[in-house]
């Protein structure tokens, strides 16, 4: 299994240990993540508001560049990037004026022939999950958590193409598999406030604290998630949830390549934890799930 | 051997040329289509001329296979949407049939804009102007069939 | 051959755009026209005499008339024609007017396409031929197809003019969707005590059929001679025994949720489905009872229960009864088959309908009836307490391109402010909040009734969609925006009732494919035309009423019942049917008998023939025309490689002609 | 094998199960293989089987209406039969099919030019792409002891590329070479005579009311004669080349008869003389064939 590798901006900053720890997983599981040379912004969140056109051209522009790679698939991490890289795509498999003006500004035909994936859909679909459950070294035992899929990564159906819009089941599936008791819980989906992290706080704040609560009160210990901006509001916003709304939340958010990696008998170390801003080793501790200098 | 009226039609035509089309139209949809086009006085070239049929299952391969061969210049059947044909499943016939008659001209040199299909309702006098004026323009650049052939 | 051509002016409607003296100089050369004129109206009765006058004049036989569409005025000059001793069926029409002089501004052009447009009307009526109208009789008798309001509503007025009619209908018992409800809007009367009189009445009338457990297994033949088969299921009770005692079902011990009251409540296993049930026989579930499963079971050890027939003192029960095909003739039919819900379950916001108290309008309706389940108590499924706090969404799969139907069902808005009423007069310490996106509220008092619920009922009509549905804390959490305020809301309900909307039945295609009768993208039967013809199909002798061409309530749907009833009648009411004589006709000479055309006929309308054939000594199959059957449609003579077969009146040598005139 | 065949044939004839065996015999040039008749036992001997047995002999079958007859048929003719078994012209009880196993047959023509020795002339082109040697249906099978040659490896992979390879050329390459060809056609209707399929009592070319198109032999008269045939033979035709070969003036009709049948097997999934209870490809339908090209 190869792949050209579309880590984008966040794996590369804020989200780290997101990166360290997919590339862990495929490094344990056989899976050849090689990554885009000069790779571009994916056009994010930001530039389909500001310019259709250049929120195509840009994840077109890196689709090329995977194309030389002679790959016919790309995997990303971030929900954003996947469904950038999706939608255009989807945008550049139909016919029209539009397509051919972004063929042009990009000096080169574009169909739509390499196939986007998201690591998670590579993890669960493609190398499947009963192949993983066999690969299991370390059962997550007695680790209740809350799948949280945020709102890019299933968003829109006919786009994504990868799970239920409002009921998704994927990660709770996989941390089943991993040994670890994934809870029912109403808010898979719900807004966590997204990019006015920095310009809106204020509605991050509830956003995410509402998220918090809900995880919270139906009794999970953490938060996994599959994105870095759902990672970073929920993570580093908690401190600022707990003052504003006097709680005492303490609730890690990991990320569901984290919790495989520790599964497959990966080294704690090599994965991040310490990045977190509320750190999910104690926890993990006591679940024995990790061991303090073993 | 050319029929002596063609012959007559590719010496008229020298001059200013100016497209002829046959239509076979169905009439519970298509030709009521028109008529709604005539209601609504909305114009459109004269270049077509109408034959009404009950059903565009009614068409037969030969009658347009005659039409290109007797010196018009396009052929256009219209009927009912799909689901709508007043005899059930006439158009649904109609389609299978052109579908490989029209592939098949293709493929001996006729100029695929020669022959055309269009569902066109009862209610759609719009669509059918269009329609027309679509395929008046086209078979204009395709050109007269005699020059051609 | 001589042909006269007659070009009306249509006032300047058509003379306006084209020379009409220019068309009857030119035509009048054409071979074999013999006269070419114009007049003012040629429709008008001086216009039509002038036809006559030439005809007789001039000794001409047959016509070409240019003027507006045919399907305005054809009739008409076949009809002159024909008072002029000429065939009808010799008469052309040329669309100048629709196809011409109204879609054309230069005066040149218009006249030379007028002109080519008569050329061809020549060319066909050229090749002519005399046709004789025939007759086909009527079997004066109605099927109705469906026993609820609508079709029982038909039914009454059919038997009103003493012509026999017959039910079909599916269930154990007429009634129909109806026969659920507790109140209709927007008058509050209750459903029963205005269905039940007129399921009587039927029921009572020597001239109504009533088929129940009964399903259309097969339908052939045409208008005023319509065959049909049709299944009637066994139910295991002798019908004619059965008194309605009930002792059965007091008797019988096993109990299944019943799907007349949404699965809130109990039945047995032999069960009449409501009280007042038209015919008051019960069926036997044999899925369920006793003494089925035991015989079914292997080796049959298990005992068998039997005591519905141990107790019935008629002789009533039968397990050995079997389904029955009955073949019957009728003239008309009246298709009635209503709506079925819209299923919630595509809604994730909705909990994809796997919470117990997110319930649909039907299901408030059973409990709300003091008959039903809970005996007239607005619960929660879950845990059978009183329900407070009722949330009520519209628009539950209407008006949603992309997860359930683009139109409006209608009636939702009516029945959840009813609903909103009812929980309020059942527990006046409830508070109902209705999401809505707009309240169509368009009939006799409808929008006055929203208004008294909203002012005298206190129901809180909030105007938005709800975004998300979940339980928490044993309440269904109901998160929605107030559009109007701009709030987000969250409420803590009870109990969240979803106005499903109204799709059609899942069978229509399968019915609609066995009448030949067409249904749109919705699976909603279509009508003839929208506005002139709305409970007529383009099949002739079929109508339509309620709920199954297009959603409606109930005063549309027995207004449209009426409708079509009179449809119906006007059709037996004659002695015979006149039928257009355009349809095919076959050449045995040139038939192979290869049965394209049999198996191409929408209609069946071909049979094999065997016949003798002298010049190959032997017998060989040729196709036969069944002409009663016939519609005319032409597909039979384009799968005929050899065109054996041809259609009248548009022939392939009229058309051929046509062609080469072009 | 071809004393199996003989003895069958004998078989039939001497149980009455038949009253005549269609099959092939020896031409008076020693080579070639020309229909045969054969009416009694001692005839049987006259029998052979070999790749020179090119001709389709469905069409004979027309010419014994309703009796009981007996048919040596290659994996190609017992498609033909299959077509004219669901069009109700002949009755499956009526005929004795002797499926023979074919290794495919030789190029009729190129043998005709090169002079002939019966084993290294190449095949037909039909038989290239041809992949089935053992008839769909038969009452008993005579199996082939040579092996089969490699026939269709590659072939098979894209049967119609040949078609593919006309239907890239330009428009006005494809009406020139079209005209070139149709401009030969001297309406002599061999290829109809021959075709196992047209057994039309009046066939449209010979009607007059309507003349369905001209009956002279210009350009368009021979055009149109040329597409109602392949019209008339669509989800019919069964590519056993009889036409091609038929054809003296050489016209390439297999490639409009392919041309068609690949369009139906692409567009509609349909094949002929698979099945004897298909329904005609033109007297049904789906609801959901295609219509893109329809606005």
């Amino acid at each position: 299994m190869k792949y050209a590798y579309f880590p984008g901006c966040s794996l590369h900053s804020t989200a780290r240990e997101y990166d360290r720890s997919a590339k862990e997983v495929a490094l344990a599981l056989g899976i050849e993540l090689a990554e885009i040379p000069d790779w571009i912004c994916c056009g994010a969140t930001p530039a389909h508001i500001t310019m259709q056109l250049l929120s195509i051209a840009l994840p077109v522009k890196n689709l090329l560049l995977a194309k030389k790679m002679e790959a016919c698939e790309v995997v990303t991490c971030c929900a954003a990037c996947f469904n950038r890289l999706k939608t255009a795509n989807k945008f550049m498999k139909q016919r029209g004026e539009e397509q051919l003006k972004i063929e042009k500004i990009l000096g080169e035909p574009y169909r739509g022939e390499v196939e986007v994936r998201h690591f998670l859909d590579v993890l669960v679909n493609v190398f499947g999950s009963k192949n993983l459950e066999t690969r299991v070294i370390k059962r997550l035992k007695g680790l209740k958590v809350a799948s949280y899929y945020g709102c890019l990564l299933n968003r829109l159906k006919d786009v994504t193409g990868l799970d239920d819009e409002e009921e998704p089941r994927m990660i709770d599936d996989l941390m089943e598999v991993l040994g670890a008791e994934a809870v029912k819980w109403p808010y898979k989906t719900e807004c966590c406030g997204a990019s006015f992290s920095l310009t809106k706080t204020d509605v991050v704040l509830k956003l995410s604290g509402d998220i918090l609560q809900m995880a919270y009160d139906e009794g999970a210990q953490a938060i996994v998630v599959a994105c870095p901006m759902c990672q970073s509001n929920l993570d580093i916003r908690q401190a600022m949830v707990n003052k504003k709304y006097k709680k005492n939340f303490n609730m890690p958010i990991i990320y569901f390549t984290q919790l495989v990696a520790l599964a497959l008998g990966v080294e704690m170390k090599k994965l991040g934890f310490e990045k977190h801003m509320v750190d999910p080793r104690p926890l993990l501790k006591e679940k024995e799930i990790i061991f303090s200098k073993a | 051997m050319i029929n002596p009226r063609t012959q007559e039609l590719k010496n008229s035509r020298a001059e200013s040329w100016e497209p002829k089309i046959a239509a076979f139209l169905c009439n519970w949809c298509s030709y009521a289509g028109a008529d709604l086009a005539g209601t609504s006085r909305r114009e459109y070239p004269p270049n077509i001329r109408i034959i009404r049929l009950p059903c565009s299952g009614r068409v037969n391969p030969l009658f347009v296979l005659k039409c290109l061969m007797d010196g018009a210049d396009g052929v256009l059947i219209a009927g009912c949407h799909t689901g709508d044909c007043h005899y059930s499943e006439g158009n649904y016939y109609a389609r299978r049939r052109f579908a490989i008659l029209k592939k098949l001209f293709e493929f001996l040199g006729i100029d695929p804009r020669r022959f055309q299909m269009a569902w066109v309702s009862a209610s759609e006098g719009d669509k059918w102007v269009k329609v027309v004026k679509e395929l008046v323009e086209e078979i204009k650049k395709a050109g007269p069939i005699l020059a051609k052939s | 051959m001589k042909i006269g051509v007659f070009i009306c002016h249509c006032g300047t409607n058509i003379s306006a755009t084209v020379d009409v003296e220019k068309v009857a100089q030119v035509t009048s050369k054409l071979a074999k026209v013999h006269f070419s004129t114009t007049y003012l109206y040629m429709c008008s009765n001086p216009g039509q005499e002038l036809i006559k006058k030439a005809i007789k004049e001039k000794g001409l036989d047959r016509i070409v008339v240019c003027s507006c569409s045919p399907s305005l005025h054809e009739k008409t000059f076949r009809k002159c024609a024909e008072e002029a001793g000429i065939n009808p069926y010799l008469v052309e029409i040329a669309n100048i007017r629709e196809h011409c002089s109204w879609v054309h501004r230069d005066k040149k052009e218009a006249t030379l396409k007028a002109i080519d447009i008569v050329r061809l009307a020549v060319a066909k009526v050229s090749r002519d031929k005399p046709l004789v109208k025939t007759y086909v009789p009527i079997e004066k008798r109605v099927l109705i197809i469906g026993g609820g309001i609508s079709g029982i509503q038909s039914a009454i007025d059919i038997a009103f003019a003493k012509y026999p009619v017959t039910i079909v209908e599916r269930e154990s018992s007429i009634g129909g969707r109806m026969a659920r409800f507790d109140k209709t809007f927007p008058t509050l009367d209750c459903a029963a005590c205005i269905l039940t009189p007129k399921m009587v009445t039927v029921s009572q009338s020597q001239y109504v059929t009533i088929y129940t457990c009964s399903e259309i297994e097969e339908v052939s033949g045409h208008v005023g001679d319509f065959k049909v088969k049709i299944r009637k299921r066994a139910r295991s009770v002798d019908i004619n025994k059965c008194t309605g005692c009930g002792a059965c079902y007091a008797k019988c011990p096993v109990k299944v949720s019943a799907k007349f009251d949404m699965n809130l409540g109990l039945r047995k296993a032999i069960y009449v489905p409501f009280p007042q049930a038209v015919p008051n026989v019960p069926v036997i579930d044999r899925q369920n009872c006793l003494w089925f499963s035991a015989k079914n079971a292997s080796g049959g050890t298990k005992k068998a229960c039997g005591l519905c027939k141990k107790i019935c003192n008629f002789g009533a029960i039968d397990y050995d009864m079997q389904d029955e095909i009955i073949e019957e003739k009728f003239g008309a039919i009246i298709v009635a088959t209503g709506f079925t819900q819209f299923d919630h379950s595509v809604y994730g916001e909705y909990g994809y309908g796997k919470y117990k108290d997110v319930v649909t309008g039907l299901h408030f309706e059973r409990m709300a009836s003091s008959s039903g389940p809970t005996g007239g108590k607005i619960i929660r499924p879950s845990d059978g307490k009183e329900a407070r706090d009722v949330v009520f969404i519209q628009c539950v799969g209407s008006r949603d391109e992309q997860k359930g139907v683009p139109y409006c069902s209608r009636i939702c808005c009516m029945y959840t402010a009813k609903h909103a009423l009812l929980l309020k007069e059942h527990n006046k310490d409830a508070q109902a909040y209705v999401f809505y996106i707009d309240i169509r509220a368009a009939g006799k008092n409808y929008e006055e009734f929203v208004k008294k619920v909203q002012d005298e009922y206190g129901a809180i009509y909030l105007r938005g969609r709800v975004s998300r549905i979940f339980e928490k804390g044993g309440k269904i959490i109901v998160r929605g925006a107030d559009t109007l305020s701009g709030a987000q809301i969250e409420i803590k309900a009870d109990l969240v009732v979803l106005a499903t909307g109204l799709i059609a039945r899942p069978e229509t295609v399968k019915l609609a494919q066995m009448l030949h009768i067409p249904y749109d993208q919705n699976r909603l039967f279509t009508e003839a035309h929208p506005k002139l013809a709305p409970v007529e199909t383009v099949t002739s002798g079929i109508f339509l009423t309620g709920a199954c061409q297009s959603p409606k309530d109930i005063p549309d749907s027995v207004a449209t019942a009426s409708a079509a009833s009179v449809k119906a009648l006007g059709l037996l009411l004659q002695d015979k049917l006149e039928k257009e004589p355009l349809i095919a006709k076959v050449d045995r000479n040139l038939c192979s008998g290869c049965r394209a055309c049999v198996v191409a006929c929408p209609f069946n309308a071909i049979d094999m023939k065997e016949i003798e054939d002298r010049a190959l000594k032997c017998k060989r199959d040729v196709a036969e025309v069944v002409e009663g059957v016939c519609t005319g449609c032409g597909n039979c003579t384009v799968v005929c490689r050899m065109s054996a077969i041809d259609i009248e009146g548009f022939s392939n040598r009229q058309i051929m002609e046509e062609i080469e005139a072009l | 094998m071809i004393e199996e065949l003989r003895n069958k044939a004998r078989e039939l004839l001497k149980t009455k199960q038949v009253e005549a065996v269609i099959g092939y015999q020896r031409a008076s040039d020693g080579l070639s293989a020309i229909p045969c008749v054969i009416r009694s036992e001692e005839e049987a001997g006259r029998l052979i089987w070999d790749a020179a047995c090119v001709y389709n002999l469905c069409g004979y079958l027309k010419d014994f209406r309703a009796k009981k007859l007996g048919i040596v048929a290659k994996a190609c003719d017992v498609r033909a039969m299959i077509v004219l078994i669901s069009e109700n012209q002949l009755n499956r009880d009526d005929v004795f099919i002797i499926g023979m196993e074919c290794c495919g047959v030789v190029d009729e023509k190129r043998a005709r030019v090169s002079g002939r020795d019966g084993s290294d002339i190449s095949s037909a082109d039909k038989c290239k792409s041809c992949a089935s040697c053992v008839p769909l249906a038969y009452d008993c099978l005579i199996k082939e002891k040579r092996e089969k040659a490699k026939v269709s490896e590659d072939a098979d992979k894209d049967k119609y590329e040949p078609v593919r390879k006309l239907e890239a050329k330009s428009l006005s390459e494809k009406s020139k070479s079209w005209k070139d060809e149709f401009k030969r056609c001297i309406r002599c209707y061999a290829c109809r005579q021959v075709c196992p399929m047209c057994y039309c009592p009046r066939c449209v070319a010979d009607q007059f009311m309507p003349v369905w198109f001209s009956k002279a032999g210009g350009i368009e008269g021979n055009f149109s004669w040329n597409v109602a045939r392949a019209m008339h033979l669509a989800g019919r035709c069964i590519d056993c080349g009889e036409c091609e070969r038929a054809c003296p003036v050489g016209i390439p009709l297999r490639d409009i008869n392919r041309k068609i049948e690949k369009d139906i097997k692409e567009l509609f999934g349909y094949e002929a003389g698979m099945k004897t209870d298909a329904k005609p490809f033109l007297a049904c339908f789906d609801k959901n064939d295609p219509e893109d090209f329809i606005k």
